[in-house]
């Protein structure tokens, strides 16, 4: 069903690159791995959380004394009386953009906001308690789209926020007039892109347990433990070390599991009331109206290009539509405008954008985190602009691509980068399609993305990924990461990394992450910046730990000083002479001996220097999606795809096709299913009948071509892969469309209607035409 | 409202309960019986998570009421391992990464489940069908189509209980 | 992007010289800060913050970082 | 949350006719597959919850050549699905279960309990109006039968009186030269239909329609014929033309809703192009 090419293979290793079964696979596939959803604990209550029915109004009073009455209701807790009222967020370094309290004191700003949260000794009694707590509003008049919120006379959400405009962002390189002025062709374009939901399958869930001597355990479903630690100690003014967080299996996360939710703070809230453990789980409706979504966009841009196709200069201007608070919208607003950029050459570039607050639930990242929005908007433009001036869209695309050592000025250095080839074979396996039947068509679009971000709005004093790795005196190993493994495959990845680099086999290596009182600290799994950063620290803690054992076999094998050492598979020997070596558990048994009967301890870390402004490095694709059309109903149904890839060094082969399949089904969603239509600030589909999640029926082949490159920053030369392929898809099923119809959808995810309306449209004007 | 005595062989086993019968069997096997392993994902039937067999045919553990499954032999994913030995379809999903978070897993490999238990030769579009009801953010399903045709086509021979 | 002005314009407000140390980067660097002390210092020179931003956001080109240049350089020659 | 009810277990169909008859607030339970969820809601909250899925006396599928197919409300939607009689002599039922929601609420969701719940956008009320279906319903005095399109009244509502149960359904045999199609236009596979279009033609020696059904699902509170088009169509030989202008009937002849997953005039629309299409493809069939 789907083919997997390897393109330039580099050199076999031991265990990168092989079969590997991911380590977490038989708690996973037997049931045994219990995530927060299943954590309970003697003495727990459940918590529910009373939310706001209007998308703007001032808290006037809140009365809950009926609820307190209700036999089991053991407490209650609302934002003035029972919390600090600090606002929080998690750009840290930037106060105005701390602006969320998660219960908030005065004020509600969007629909489904928490307001009461309420503690009961059955979830039933806690969920009907809710509806004796009297909530008294002074309703604000509301607004809900950007363009609405920017006006002079729009609602103030935010006081001090002129215009509610949240935060802006700017971009620029080269002379952008002048390059404008070179061009011998010029199109303008105003796009819109939708939301789009986590839709994780484990809706966010905590629980929390403080404990008399000050301490508070919490276990929660999230993506990066050490956050939810900085950012619960700073919104209930304790300590980091005296919260513990525990995330052992989380069920998934795609950007919307980094921030403070109202599980994690409620839960925590009234466990430090009541002092016994409090359990918080989201509905699915709470998950879909009351968490965080993909930013919606509208996109200005303006390319000129030259005759023969060399691209100029590009403006673009966007408005996101930020909801409610500022979350992680901030770097969407950034990386958006400079993936717009990708992964093309342009003599000038200009972005400005605009994150503006509505009352509408935040907008935040999501995997992607504002590239499929970009990319929505250029590679559409860029195939309406090679079909205006009659070129080949693979071939210019071709000549303005990024290379090996591009420059994007103030921002990056390309120091891999194996795009090129990824033409080769798009280009390779579309003429192998041949004619298509006449409703099918094959749209294209390239795109690249980063691996971990470089920027430190969270101010973290810590490097960004770390590791210890521990040698037992049976050759076992234990990795401590601070990396969080939420179904991406990660541990097993520092794990194959752990193994290659220790030269022992993958099942020696035990990972332990998800805990903060037992790992370092790591920003987390976000921004796609595992693999490299803490792969880096894992590579580097590895090879502290072999490197000290060497040095015992070093001593003990009076081999003459010019022979080099190595261990693989669990054999440590002279490179040059593999035969000679001595079992791997023995050597390390004498060594821990030689260390006084200390463990054999190896420490890494990773935190990028002189890289840029964004991201240590980038990957590249391109991918082309076969489309079927019903031209009278509008319907879309995915035929075939190929994605060509460019990761670097595969690491972990199998999570790195589930993780390309994978996005390639959430980016499909985004392209033409996954609609967030609201009325008066209110969610019209919160729930898996009416918000249309991709299924198994509706996923075409997702062929890999991988394309191998070395890139030198990353360990053993790999790079991100995963995230970036949630870029391409929704642009390339609107070239299809363009293919197909020569019709141009500006807005995504694009529905049937859409479809029919431009084909009539375009029927209108060919009549008039005639 | 009285509560009723209800006996759910689950796994072979059977167990008494003591239950108000609003109770759905997703929550006499989770919070009662306290197999954990049977997820939930949604309130509206959608998604699958829930997914358990009862005498060997695939259902949605929260569409059903604990009370109506008296009598039926509830296998949850639980029950799938026999004497600590995986079964085919769970040896075929770790082969296959046929999952990556984990929690539609369980849902999912029941259906694959029921789905060879009825027709142990699927086309591809037979095993689409067969796994169409329940939601996998993560994998894009491919990997799961790939894990039970794996099994289909007899790479995991399975051990005699 | 190497060619730094000799000599550099300095934020009216914060006194950070932006990137090349030209009156364009310093309108920028107004913009892409735009806290308080920033709005206000444009407010203060008889132009509106918000509504430079809204034109710079709503119409192509550069207009609103030419016109708050040459504000910039005005104050400085001023001094 | 769903509220607290009694739970009541009658051990024969007589038996639950007897209870259903004594208790007020009572809702009748079978496969449950839409009814807890708007239990679950909180729309509906009974005082009594009357199960009756156990009850095998309604749990059957019968077919004769001469009086047809006869099916009982506890019948699944999996085993129509699954009947051999009923793929040789009513394909369309079996394709129309295969992408009725999924396999887990088939296997346990019945036949019975999706016409009682009336649906508007269920898939087997308008395929078996276009089969010209009767339903049989009782209650512990008498049952009385009625056409299928006659059995719904509004958007989830039906002629169901206190105490009344649906006991089986009934499609004739099926005529000589005659078929039925069905499809419904949705987002993925088996979702609702967004809107639906039954049609069911009997050809004469000749070629000609003699009889024709066009049911629409989703255009309205209930399913609905399309009688204009259906008159249309009585005694013409196969023509493209005529089930496009049939089309063009179906869609002014309904009343859909706009919602956020289709316009009102999207609706209507795609129910013309489905109207059509079913009509060619029953046509043909029945052209054999």
């Amino acid at each position: 069903m789907n083919k997997y090419t390897v393109i330039n293979p580099h050199e076999p290793f031991r265990v990168i690159n092989t079969h590997v079964r991911n380590i977490d696979g038989i708690a996973k596939v037997t049931g045994r791995a219990v995530y927060t959803f299943d954590v309970k604990l003697p003495g727990m209550l459940y918590g529910k959380i009373l939310r706001s029915p209007h998308p703007h109004a001032k808290i006037l009073k809140i009365d809950y004394s009926k609820a307190l009455e209700i036999p089991g209701v053991m407490g209650v807790v609302t934002g003035k009386e029972d919390t600090l009222g600090v606002k929080q967020g998690i750009w840290r370094r930037y106060k105005d953009l701390c602006d969320e309290q998660i219960l908030p004191v005065d004020k509600v700003r969007y629909i489904g906001e928490p307001v009461v949260a309420v503690a009961a000794i059955t979830e039933e009694i806690a969920e009907k308690a809710l509806d004796y707590i009297d909530v008294e509003y002074e309703v604000l008049p509301a607004v809900f789209e950007p363009m609405d919120a920017i006006k002079k006379d729009a609602p103030e959400i935010h006081e001090g926020f002129e215009r509610n405009i949240n935060v802006t962002r700017h971009i620029e390189w080269g002379d952008v007039e002048e390059a404008f002025e070179e061009a011998d062709y010029i199109r303008e374009d105003w796009f819109k892109c939708g939301g789009q939901a986590h839709m994780c399958m484990e809706t966010r869930c905590a629980v929390s347990s403080y404990t008399p001597d000050g301490k508070l355990t919490i276990y929660h479903s999230n993506q990066s433990p050490y956050y939810m630690q900085a950012l619960m100690a700073g919104v209930l003014g304790m300590r980091e070390g005296d919260i513990r967080i525990i995330s052992t299996y989380v069920g998934g996360g795609f950007g919307g599991k980094f921030e403070l939710d109202g599980a994690i703070f409620c839960s925590a809230v009234l466990s430090i009331k009541l002092k016994r453990p409090v359990k918080i789980v989201y509905t699915r409706e709470e998950d879909f109206i009351a968490t965080k979504r993909r930013t919606p966009m509208y996109y200005y841009t303006r390319t000129g290009v030259k005759k023969d196709g060399t691209f100029c200069a590009r403006e673009a201007k966007v408005f996101t539509n930020g909801g409610a608070y500022t979350g992680m919208g901030a770097t969407a607003l950034y990386l958006t405008g400079f993936f717009h950029s990708f992964p093309y050459k342009w003599k000038a570039y200009r972005y400005d954008g605009y994150r503006v607050y509505t009352n509408t639930l935040p907008s935040t990242s999501m995997r992607g985190f504002g590239a499929p929005q970009a990319m929505w908007c250029s590679e559409q433009q860029i195939e309406w602009i090679a079909a205006d001036l009659g070129l080949d869209p693979i071939e210019m695309r071709r000549k303005n691509a990024h290379e090996e050592g591009t420059i994007i000025p103030g921002q990056a250095t390309i120091a891999s980068c194996g795009i090129q080839q990824c033409f080769d074979e798009i280009k390779k396996w579309i003429d192998s399609k041949g004619q298509l039947p006449p409703n099918r068509a094959i749209g294209i679009s390239a795109c690249g993305f980063m691996s971990g971000g470089i920027f430190n709005w969270f101010d973290t004093p810590y490097s960004f990924s770390s590791a210890v790795v521990t040698v037992n005196q049976d050759g076992t190993v234990e990795l401590n990461v601070g990396a969080q493994e939420i179904g991406q495959g990660s541990n097993t990845t520092l794990a194959i990394i752990c193994a290659e680099t220790l030269g022992v086999k993958v099942e020696d290596v035990k990972v332990h992450s998800g805990d903060t009182d037992f790992n370092p600290a790591d920003l987390g799994a976000w921004g796609s910046r595992q693999t490299l950063m803490a792969g880096n620290a894992v590579k580097m803690a590895a090879e502290d730990a072999k490197r000290q054992i060497l040095e015992f076999a070093y001593a003990q094998s009076g081999l003459n000083i010019v022979y080099d050492l190595d261990i693989k598979d669990r054999w440590v020997h002279a490179i040059a002479r593999p035969e000679r070596g001595e079992d791997f558990v023995k050597v390390v048994r004498r060594a821990i001996r030689g260390k006084d009967g200390q463990r054999i301890v190896g420490r890494g870390y990773y935190t990028p220097h002189r890289k840029g402004m964004i991201s240590p490095a980038y990957s590249y694709m391109l991918q082309a999606v076969e489309i079927e059309v019903d031209e009278e109903t509008g319907k879309i149904r995915l035929c075939d795809s190929l994605t060509a890839h460019d990761c670097g060094q595969p690491i972990n082969h199998l999570g790195l096709i589930g993780q390309l399949e994978g996005a390639f089904s959430m980016a499909a969603g985004y392209g033409y299913l996954e609609y967030m239509p609201f009325e008066d600030g209110k969610l019209m589909n919160p729930n898996l009948v009416d918000y249309k999640v991709i299924r198994a029926t509706e996923m075409p082949p997702a062929n890999i071509a991988e394309v191998d490159t070395y890139e030198p920053e990353g360990p053993y030369g790999a790079k991100e892969a995963g995230e970036g392929l949630t870029n391409p898809t929704a642009a390339a099923i609107g070239n299809a469309l363009f293919r197909l119809f020569g019709i141009q959808i500006k807005e995504c995810p694009i529905r049937a209607e859409m479809i029919l309306k431009a084909l009539k449209e375009k029927r209108e004007k060919e009549q008039q035409g005639k | 409202m009285e509560k009723k005595v209800v006996v759910l062989n689950v796994n072979g086993i059977d167990y008494e309960l003591y239950i108000n019968p609003k109770t759905l069997l997703v929550e006499a096997i989770r919070d009662y019986i306290g197999l954990t392993g049977t997820k939930r994902g949604c309130d509206t039937v959608s998604c699958g998570a829930c997914t358990v067999l009862i005498n060997g045919m695939s259902i949605k553990s929260c569409s059903v009421l604990a009370v109506q499954a008296e009598g039926y032999k509830i296998t949850t994913i639980e029950g799938l391992e026999k004497n600590g030995k995986l079964a085919p379809i769970q040896e075929a999903f770790l082969d296959q990464g046929a999952y990556q978070c984990g929690f539609c897993a369980p849902g999912m490999i029941m259906s694959s489940q029921a789905l060879l238990n009825e027709n142990p030769n699927p086309t591809e579009w037979e095993i689409r069908e067969g796994i169409e009801g329940n939601i996998c953010r993560c994998t894009g399903y491919n990997s799961i189509v790939r894990a039970v045709q794996a099994v289909a086509s007899g790479k995991y021979t399975e051990v005699k209980s | 992007m190497s060619d730094q002005v000799n000599d550099p314009v300095l934020c009216p407000v914060c006194g950070k010289k932006a990137k090349t140390g030209s009156a364009i980067d310093c309108a920028r660097h107004i913009f892409g800060t735009g806290d308080k002390p920033h709005r206000d210092w444009v407010n203060a020179q008889g132009l509106s913050f918000i509504d430079l931003l809204i034109e710079q956001a709503t119409t192509p080109g550069n207009k609103s970082y030419q016109i708050l240049a040459e504000v910039i350089e005005k104050a400085r020659a001023k001094k | 949350m769903i509220h607290d009810f009694t739970y009541l277990k009658p051990g024969s169909l007589k038996e639950a006719l007897a209870m259903y008859a004594e208790h007020d607030d009572c809702k009748v339970i079978c496969g449950g597959q839409s009814l807890l969820i708007v239990m679950r809601q909180g729309m509906i909250s009974p005082e009594y919850v009357l199960d009756i899925k156990h009850i095998k006396e309604l749990d059957y599928i019968k077919f004769d050549p001469k009086d047809g197919l006869r099916i009982g409300a506890t019948t699944t939607h999996r085993e129509i699905e699954k009947s051999d009689v009923i793929k040789k002599n009513y394909p369309v039922l079996v394709e129309m279960e295969r992408k009725l929601a999924s396999v887990q609420v088939r296997n346990w969701g019945t036949i019975g309990g999706n016409l009682a719940h009336a649906d508007s956008a269920g898939d087997p009320a308008p395929v078996l109006i276009a089969l010209d279906a009767e339903i049989t319903v009782g209650n512990k005095d008498g049952q009385r039968t009625m056409p299928l399109e006659d059995f719904f009244v509004d958007y989830f509502e039906t002629v169901l009186q206190k105490g009344e149960i649906v006991l089986e359904v009934h499609v004739p045999a099926p005529a000589a030269r005659s078929a039925a199609a069905y499809q419904k236009f949705n987002l993925l596979e088996s979702d609702m239909g967004i809107v639906a279009s039954a049609a069911s033609v009997t050809l004469d020696e000749n070629g000609a329609c003699k009889d024709v059904r066009i049911v629409l699902g989703n255009a309205g509170p209930t399913p609905r014929r399309v009688k204009r088009a259906e008159e249309l169509l009585k005694g013409k030989t196969y023509d493209e033309a005529l089930f496009a202008e049939a089309g063009k009937i179906a869609s002014e002849d309904c009343e859909p809703v706009s919602d956020i997953h289709a316009s009102e005039e999207h609706r209507r629309h795609v129910l013309g192009v489905l109207t059509k299409r079913m009509l060619k493809k029953a046509w043909e069939q029945a052209r054999g």
